[in-house]
C-alpha cells in the first residue's frame, strides 16, 4: 500500500505533489482552472514562472498548495 | 572497402530518374481530369473573428461557378494527427464558428476555370465579428488572454515535463554554470510543389479518389475519413510524385478536403491548388519559440546538468506540433551524456497559421541554443569547442533513463574523425574568419503511436512473377528523400537480383499495405524491414526449392545473389534465380510468389529503435562592417549504419545542410498581428547556388542491429547543427553573440558592436 | 498558381511608328493600357492584379530597336529592345563600360536577363533596380519619342517617384546614350543584398575622374540605389571630392554626407538606419575602388 | 477576345487561339499538355518554370505566350532523341542531381541553354547561370556536378 496524491479537480493521481502541480499545469480545461482561481492562484503565473525560470517555481509553488489540499488516497500497488 | 552485398551500398542512380527528368512522371499538379472543376477558397482577411454570416448568392450566379461550399456543408468532424487524444484533433475543413488565422479559409467555389473561380471567391460576402487576437506565446497563456479553442485555458494546447537525474543537485556540485535566452523564429517550408490535390467522387458506388501531394497516403485518408464521415476503405488515396514535403506536408490540409468535398457535390473531378502566397500564409511551418537553457560543467568540460525551458509559438491548430515539442527536448540532449536533464516545454496556441513536423522535426531550434550555450561555456572555461564536445559524447549502449537506449553509436569515431581532418582542411583562417562546431543526432522513425493505428507501422508485398520480375507493393512515401530508390535497392539485394528486376508500386492505398508515410527519417529503417521480411519469405521459399533439388543437408547455407542461389562454401553448386522462380510457381499451382512484411518497432524505449549521428564544422566569414556572413566550407563527419544508397545519402546531406543555412542566415517569417510580412519567395530569402558552400562529407560506418542491413537514419539530423555551428564560427571569428537563429546582415552588424562594447568594457574593467 | 486574371485586347506593332500611333491613340481615348517589352516586372506587377488594362502594347517585336552601338564619340548607344543579357555579354561594354556588365551579372536571374530590357528596367520606376544607379554615374541620357517628336533627359532625372517616370503616356523609350568615359575615369558598382540576384538593401555606383597626373579628382559622380524613392545622385558627398585628392579620410566624409542624402524607409530584411549605414560603407569601398581603377585607367 | 498565336514547340508547328493574357506556361501545361514545366513561385523568383525560347533560358511564367509568336520554344519533353536521353538528363540522374524533381525541368533547360553556348562552364559560370533557381532539396552543388559532367559527355559525343 502507497499514499497517492489526488487531483482536487480530476481522478489524477499521483505519488509526488510536485508531480501532481505537473499534471495540474498540463490540464487546459476550464474546471482545472477554476479551482487555481478559487485558491488565488493564476494559471499564467505559474507557467511563467515554470517556462521562463530555471528549477521547477511553478510546479514547487502548486505542489505546496496541493500539499494541503489534494486528498490522500491508499493503492494497492503492483 | 570489400562488401558482402551486391546491390546496397553502391552509388545508384534515382529509379525515378527518367520520370524526373523528362517531365514524363506526373505529380498531383501536372493532373488534369477531363470536366475538371477548379476549387479555390474563401479566406479570413483577420487573424480572429466570429463568422456571423456568409452570403454566397452573388457567387453563384456568376456562369461557371458550380458550387460553394461553407462550414456547414461539412458532414464530419474535426480531425488531427494525434487521434490518440481525441481533444488535440482540432482542424477544420472550413471554419465554421469562428476564424482562427488570417487566410483560413471559411468557403469554398468550385469553378469551371481558375479565373471564374477566382472571380467567384471575390463576390462571397463574409459578415465577421472582430476578436481580440494573440500572437505571442508569452501573452497567450495571460489570465485575461482571448482563448482560441474553448477548451484549452490559457491557450495552452500540450506540454512536456521531462526529468532525469537531480539536476538541482548537479548544478551544486558544477564548477562552472550559466544562463542564456534564446528567442528562436519560425521557418517556412517551402516546397517546390505547393499543396494540391485533385479529387473524384464516384456517386454511384460513394466512393472517393484522391490525388495528392502528400508525405502519408495513410494519415490523408485518416484525415479525409474523419472529415468527410467516410470509412477509411472508401477513400482511396493515390500520392503520385511529391515535389518535396520536408514535414509540411503531413497533415490533412484544407486542398484535399475542399477538393474532396466539392467534387462530392458536384459530382465532377476537382482541383484545389494554393498559390505562393497561401503556402506561406496557410500552411504549416517550422515553430517558433523562446527558451531558456541553462548548462553545469566541471571544471575538465564534463557537463554535469542542463535544463531547458521552451514555450512555443503553436498558431492555430495543433498538427504535429504537440510531437515537435517532446522531440524537441529528447534532440537536444544528443549526442551528449548529459545526467542531470530537465525539461518544461508547453505549447501555446496563437492566431497564426500553426506550426508542425519540419526537416529535423523539433530538434532544430533547442539544439541551436545548446550547441550555441556550450560553445560560449567553452570559451569561458578556456577548453577547446571541439574538445568539450568529445569529453561528453556518448558510446554505444548509452541510456537515457526512461527515455531512450543508443545502440549502435559511431560519434566518438566522428569526432576523432573531424579533429584529424580539420588539422589538413583548415591549417589556417584568414582575417575575420571563424570556425564553428556542433553535433548532432536524430531517430530512424518514431515509436510513439499518435496517430493510434492498428495496422504494424509499415508493410510491404513483394510479388515474384514467373518471369522472375517482382512487382513491390507499399504506401511508403518518396517526397525527393529517394525511398523509392532505397526500397527497390533493399528487395534486390535480399532476393539476390538487380533493382532492373523489380518495379515499384507505391503510394496507393488500394493496393499496397499500410506505411505511415516519411516523416522522422522512418523510411529507411521502417519500410526497409518490411521490404526486407516481404523479400525474405520470397527468398525462404527459392531457398527451400533449391536445397530440395541440390538434395542438400539443411546444415548447408545457400544464398541468393547476382541472380543464382548456390551453396554459400560451394558456389558452383546453384541454380539461377529464374530456373528457380519458375519451378516454385509451377509447385504453387501456378500462383505468383507472395511476400508479405511488416516492421513495428518492439522493446526499442520510447522514441526510435536507432539513432543517426554525427559531427559537423563549419568555416565562416564575418565582414565587420556591414554584418554579412558568408558560410565558406562545411565538414561533416556521419555515422549513418550501414548506407544504403551513398549517392542519395550525400544528396539528403546537402539538402539539410542547404535548408538549415537558411535557418541560419536567411530565413525568418516576420509576424505583424498575425499577418506575414514576407510572403513570397522573393521576400522570403532563400540561400542561391553562389551562396552555397561545399561540403565535405566523411562516412563512419556502423551496424544497428534494428536497421535492414544495419541502416539507420541518414541527413535528417544535419539541418540542426547547420545553424549553430555557423554561429559559433561567427562567435570564433569576432565574438558576436546571437539570442536568436536568422543571421541577417543588420543583426550581426548589432551583435559585432555588442561584442566590441563588451570587449572594451572588460579591458577597462582589467586597468 | 497565380495567372492574369483579367483579360485584355493584345497589339504587337512591328515599328515604332505603329507603336507611337497605338499609344498616342489609346491616350486619347483615355483607354487603360500598358506598354510591355519583356514584361518582367510588368506580368508580375498584373498577376498581383496592381493593373488590370484593357490593352497591352507589346514592343517586343520592335527589332529594329534591340541594339547595342558604340563608337567613341557618339558613346553607348542602347536601344529600348536591347535586353540585360545583351549588354553583359558585349564586348565592348566589357571593353569601355565593364561596370555596366558587372552590374548585370547580379541583376536578377540569366532568365530574367535573357527576356526583360534595360529600357524596360528603368521604365518601371523602382527605386531599388539595379541599372538606375550605374547609368547615373555614367552621365548616361534617355531618348524618348512621341507622336510630337523626340526628347532627352539625363538618366538621374528620369525617375520621378516610386514606380513613377519622366516618361509621358504616349511617349516610348527609344534608346539609353551613355558618353564615352573620359580619360583617368573609374567606374565601379556594388549591390549589397542578402542572397545573390535579390534586390539590393543598398547599392552604390561611383565614378571617379583624376585630373591629368591622376592626382586631383576633377570630376565625381555618386549614384545610390533602394535608398530613397527614387535612384539618388548624392551630390553633396560629391561635392566634398570634387576638386581634391582623395583620401580615405575625404572618402569618409563623402560617406557620411551621402548618408545623409540618402533616406531609406524600413523594410521586412532591414531598417532604414541600417541601410543608410550600408550607405556609408558603401561610398567609401566603391569610392576607393573607383578610384584604384581611375589611377590604372 | 482570342487571338491566333503560331509558334513552334519542340520541333513542330502548333496554331492555337489563346486569350492574350495567358502566360506561356499556361498555354504550355494546359493548352498543349506539356506538364513538364512546372510552375511554383507566382513571381517570377525561382526559375522552375524556365524554358529555352530560341534557345534562351526565359521563365515561361513571366512571358505571355502571344510574345513566343513566330519563336521557337524547347521545353523538357524536348530535349530528349526519342528513347536516348539527352546527356544532361542522364548527367543529373547518375549524379543524384535531384530529389523531389519538381525544380529539375527548370534547371536543366537553363543548363542546356548554357551549354549550347559554352560546351565547358567552370563552376563559377554554372552558379551564374543558375542563380535564379531556387531548389530546396539538393543544396545545389550536385546539380552542379552533374552539369559539369553532362559537358564533358557532351564533348565526348562530338569527338
Amino acid at each position: 500500500m502507497a499514499d497517492w496524491y489526488k487531483c482536487p479537480v480530476c481522478r489524477k493521481l499521483s505519488l509526488e505533489h510536485q508531480d501532481l502541480a505537473r499534471h495540474y499545469l498540463g490540464q487546459t480545461d476550464k474546471k482545472h482552472k477554476d479551482w487555481l482561481k478559487s485558491k488565488n492562484l493564476s494559471y499564467s503565473h505559474l507557467i511563467t514562472m515554470q517556462v521562463t525560470e530555471f528549477g521547477n517555481k511553478g510546479y514547487d509553488a502548486l505542489a505546496k498548495v496541493l500539499e494541503k489540499e489534494a486528498a490522500v488516497v491508499q493503492v494497492d500497488v503492483k | 572497402m570489400e562488401t558482402k552485398y551486391s546491390v546496397i551500398g553502391k552509388p545508384t542512380g534515382n529509379v525515378d530518374g527518367m520520370a524526373k527528368t523528362t517531365g514524363e512522371g506526373k505529380y498531383t499538379f501536372d493532373m488534369y481530369l477531363p470536366n475538371m472543376l477548379y476549387g479555390k477558397h474563401v479566406r479570413s482577411p483577420y487573424p480572429h473573428a466570429k463568422i456571423i454570416s456568409i452570403d454566397a448568392s452573388e457567387a453563384l450566379k456568376l456562369p461557371g461557378v458550380k458550387a460553394v461550399i461553407t462550414g456547414k456543408d461539412v458532414p464530419g468532424g474535426k480531425w488531427g494527427l494525434w487521434r490518440r487524444f481525441r481533444e488535440l484533433c482540432d482542424q477544420i475543413a472550413l471554419a465554421d464558428d469562428k476564424v482562427r488565422f488570417i487566410g483560413e479559409p471559411v468557403a469554398a467555389v468550385a469553378a469551371t476555370t481558375k479565373d471564374i473561380a477566382a472571380k467567384a471567391v471575390e463576390l462571397v460576402k463574409v459578415e465577421y465579428e472582430i476578436l481580440p487576437g494573440v500572437f505571442d506565446p508569452l501573452e497567450a497563456i495571460k489570465d485575461d488572454a482571448p482563448l482560441i479553442h474553448e477548451d484549452f485555458e490559457n491557450n495552452i494546447n500540450a506540454t512536456r515535463h521531462i526529468e532525469w537525474g537531480n539536476v538541482d543537485e548537479g548544478f551544486k556540485q558544477a564548477d562552472y554554470v550559466r544562463e542564456d535566452k534564446f528567442t528562436l523564429f519560425p521557418q517556412a517550408v517551402v516546397s517546390m510543389e505547393v499543396h494540391n490535390s485533385l479529387a473524384s467522387y464516384d456517386k454511384g458506388t460513394g466512393k472517393l479518389t484522391i490525388w495528392s501531394s502528400t508525405q502519408s497516403p495513410y494519415y490523408l485518408q485518416l484525415g479525409l475519413a474523419d472529415a468527410l464521415k467516410m470509412r477509411e476503405g472508401d477513400i482511396r488515396v493515390i500520392k503520385p510524385h511529391v515535389g518535396g514535403g520536408y514535414g509540411g506536408k503531413n497533415s490533412t490540409m484544407p486542398d484535399a478536403t475542399t477538393a474532396a468535398l466539392l467534387s462530392m457535390k458536384t459530382g465532377r473531378p476537382v482541383k484545389v491548388v494554393f498559390n505562393r502566397e497561401e503556402e506561406f500564409t496557410t500552411t504549416e511551418h517550422r515553430m517558433g519559440l523562446h527558451l531558456a537553457i541553462k548548462i553545469g560543467l566541471k571544471k575538465d568540460g564534463t557537463i554535469l546538468a542542463r535544463e531547458c525551458k521552451i514555450i512555443t509559438d503553436g498558431g492555430a491548430y495543433t498538427g504535429l506540433g504537440a510531437t515537435a515539442l517532446y522531440l524537441a527536448g529528447i534532440f537536444q540532449t544528443f549526442p551528449y551524456k548529459i545526467p542531470n536533464w530537465r525539461y518544461d516545454a508547453f505549447r501555446t496556441y496563437t492566431n497564426k497559421v500553426w506550426a508542425t513536423s519540419v526537416r529535423g522535426f523539433g530538434a532544430v531550434p533547442t539544439v541551436y541554443a545548446a550547441e550555441v550555450q556550450l560553445d560560449r561555456a567553452a570559451k569561458e572555461m578556456g577548453i577547446d569547442p571541439l574538445a568539450i564536445r568529445r569529453k561528453n559524447l556518448m558510446e554505444p549502449g548509452y541510456e537515457a533513463p526512461g527515455q531512450y537506449k543508443v545502440e549502435s553509436c559511431g560519434i566518438v569515431p566522428c569526432v576523432d574523425k573531424m579533429a584529424e581532418r580539420i588539422k589538413e582542411k583548415w591549417p589556417k583562417l584568414e582575417k575575420d574568419e571563424g570556425i564553428g562546431y556542433a553535433g548532432f543526432a536524430y531517430m530512424s522513425g518514431g515509436i510513439f503511436n499518435w496517430i493510434d493505428t492498428p495496422y504494424a507501422y509499415s508493410g510491404a508485398r513483394v510479388q515474384v512473377n514467373i518471369d522472375g520480375s517482382v512487382d513491390l507493393f507499399t504506401q511508403a512515401a518518396d517526397i525527393g528523400q529517394g525511398h523509392n530508390t532505397v526500397a527497390v535497392m533493399i528487395c534486390a539485394e535480399e532476393l539476390g537480383i538487380g533493382i532492373e528486376d523489380i518495379r515499384l508500386h507505391p503510394g496507393d492505398t488500394a493496393t499496397a499495405p499500410v506505411d505511415l508515410g516519411a516523416w522522422g527519417s522512418r523510411e529507411t529503417l521502417m519500410n526497409g524491414n518490411a521490404i526486407k521480411m516481404a523479400a525474405g519469405q520470397v527468398k525462404q521459399k527459392l531457398v527451400d526449392l533449391a536445397r530440395a533439388k541440390l538434395g542438400e543437408n539443411i546444415a548447408y547455407d545457400l544464398v541468393c545473389r547476382e541472380k543464382r542461389i548456390y551453396l554459400e562454401l560451394r558456389p558452383e553448386r546453384g541454380y539461377s534465380y529464374y530456373e528457380m522462380v519458375e519451378a516454385a510457381i509451377k509447385l504453387n499451382d501456378g500462383e505468383p510468389l507472395i511476400g508479405t512484411g511488416h516492421y513495428t518497432p518492439h522493446n526499442k524505449g520510447m522514441i526510435s529503435p536507432a539513432y543517426g549521428m554525427g559531427i559537423m564544422a563549419m568555416k565562416a566569414k564575418v565582414d565587420r562592417e556591414t554584418g554579412l556572413v558568408e558560410a565558406k566550407d562545411v565538414l561533416i563527419v556521419h555515422d549513418c549504419g550501414q548506407v544504403i544508397n551513398p549517392l542519395g545519402a550525400r544528396g539528403q546531406v546537402e539538402g539539410s545542410v542547404h535548408m538549415g543555412l537558411g535557418y541560419a542566415l536567411t530565413e525568418e517569417m516576420p509576424n505583424d498581428n498575425g499577418l506575414v510580412l514576407n510572403p513570397s519567395i522573393n521576400d522570403y530569402k532563400i540561400i542561391r547556388q553562389r551562396d552555397m558552400p561545399q561540403i565535405e562529407l566523411l562516412d563512419v560506418p556502423t551496424y544497428d542491429p534494428s536497421g535492414p542491413f544495419g541502416a539507420k537514419e541518414a541527413a535528417e539530423a544535419t539541418i540542426s547543427p547547420t545553424a549553430p555551428a555557423l554561429a559559433n564560427a561567427v562567435f570564433d571569428a569576432c565574438g558576436a553573440e546571437f539570442d536568436s537563429n536568422c543571421l541577417k546582415p543588420e543583426r550581426v552588424l548589432k551583435a559585432i558592436r555588442e561584442a566590441e562594447k563588451n570587449q572594451k568594457n572588460k579591458a577597462k574593467a582589467k586597468k | 498558381m497565380k495567372n492574369i486574371t483579367n483579360s485584355f485586347e493584345y497589339f504587337s506593332p512591328k515599328t515604332l511608328e505603329e507603336a507611337l500611333k497605338l499609344v498616342s491613340q489609346f491616350d486619347k481615348e483615355g483607354k487603360d493600357f500598358k506598354v510591355v517589352a519583356g514584361g518582367q516586372s510588368i506580368n508580375l506587377v498584373m498577376k498581383q492584379g496592381v493593373i488590370a488594362p484593357e490593352a497591352v502594347i507589346s514592343i517586343k517585336g520592335l527589332s529594329d530597336m534591340d541594339y547595342v552601338k558604340f563608337d567613341e564619340k557618339a558613346g553607348l548607344k542602347i536601344g529600348a529592345l536591347a535586353t540585360h543579357r545583351a549588354i553583359e555579354r558585349s564586348s565592348v561594354v566589357e571593353k569601355k563600360f565593364g561596370v555596366l556588365a558587372e552590374m548585370e551579372h547580379n541583376l536578377s536571374s540569366v532568365e530574367t536577363r535573357n527576356w526583360g530590357t534595360v529600357a524596360g528596367n528603368i521604365c518601371h520606376g523602382d527605386p531599388g533596380g539595379d541599372v538606375a544607379p550605374v547609368l547615373i554615374v555614367l552621365n548616361a541620357n534617355v531618348k524618348m519619342a512621341g507622336v510630337k517628336g523626340e526628347r532627352t533627359v539625363p538618366a538621374e532625372d528620369f525617375t520621378l517617384d516610386f514606380y513613377e517616370t519622366a516618361l509621358a503616356h504616349d511617349e516610348l523609350v527609344t534608346e539609353i546614350q551613355i558618353p564615352t568615359v573620359p580619360p583617368n575615369t573609374g567606374v565601379a558598382y556594388t549591390k549589397f543584398s542578402q542572397v545573390v540576384g535579390d534586390f539590393a538593401l543598398a547599392s552604390v555606383a561611383v565614378a571617379i575622374t583624376l585630373d591629368s597626373k591622376k592626382d586631383i579628382c576633377s570630376d565625381v559622380r555618386i549614384g545610390l540605389g533602394s535608398v530613397a524613392a527614387t535612384p539618388l545622385r548624392a551630390k553633396k558627398a560629391e561635392e566634398i571630392l570634387r576638386g581634391k585628392k582623395i583620401t580615405d579620410d575625404l572618402l569618409a566624409k563623402a560617406a557620411q554626407a551621402a548618408m545623409d542624402e540618402s533616406d531609406p524607409t524600413d523594410s521586412v530584411d532591414a531598417s532604414g538606419e541600417y541601410k543608410r549605414e550600408l550607405v556609408g560603407v558603401f561610398v567609401k569601398r566603391v569610392g576607393k575602388e573607383a578610384l584604384e581603377r581611375a589611377k590604372k585607367a | 477576345m482570342k487571338q491566333e498565336l503560331k509558334f513552334k514547340v519542340n520541333g513542330e508547328e502548333r496554331e492555337l487561339w489563346i486569350d492574350p493574357k495567358t502566360l506561356l506556361v499556361e498555354v504550355l501545361r494546359e493548352e498543349l499538355g506539356l506538364t513538364g514545366t512546372h510552375w511554383s513561385c507566382d513571381t517570377g523568383a525561382c526559375c522552375c518554370c524556365t524554358v529555352n525560347v530560341d534557345g534562351m533560358a526565359v521563365k515561361s511564367c513571366s512571358m505571355l505566350a502571344m510574345q513566343a509568336y513566330g519563336r521557337e520554344v524547347t521545353t523538357i519533353e524536348g530535349l530528349a532523341d526519342g528513347p536516348t536521353l539527352h546527356p544532361l538528363q542522364q548527367a543529373f540522374i547518375d549524379n543524384w542531381a535531384f530529389q523531389c524533381g519538381f525544380c529539375t525541368s527548370g534547371q536543366i533547360m537553363a543548363a542546356n541553354a548554357l551549354l549550347n553556348e559554352n560546351p565547358s562552364p567552370t563552376r563559377e559560370q554554372i552558379q551564374l547561370q543558375l542563380d535564379g533557381h531556387i531548389c530546396r532539396c539538393t543544396g545545389y552543388n550536385m546539380i552542379q556536378e552533374a552539369i559539369q559532367d553532362a559537358a564533358k559527355r557532351l564533348q565526348k559525343s562530338k569527338v
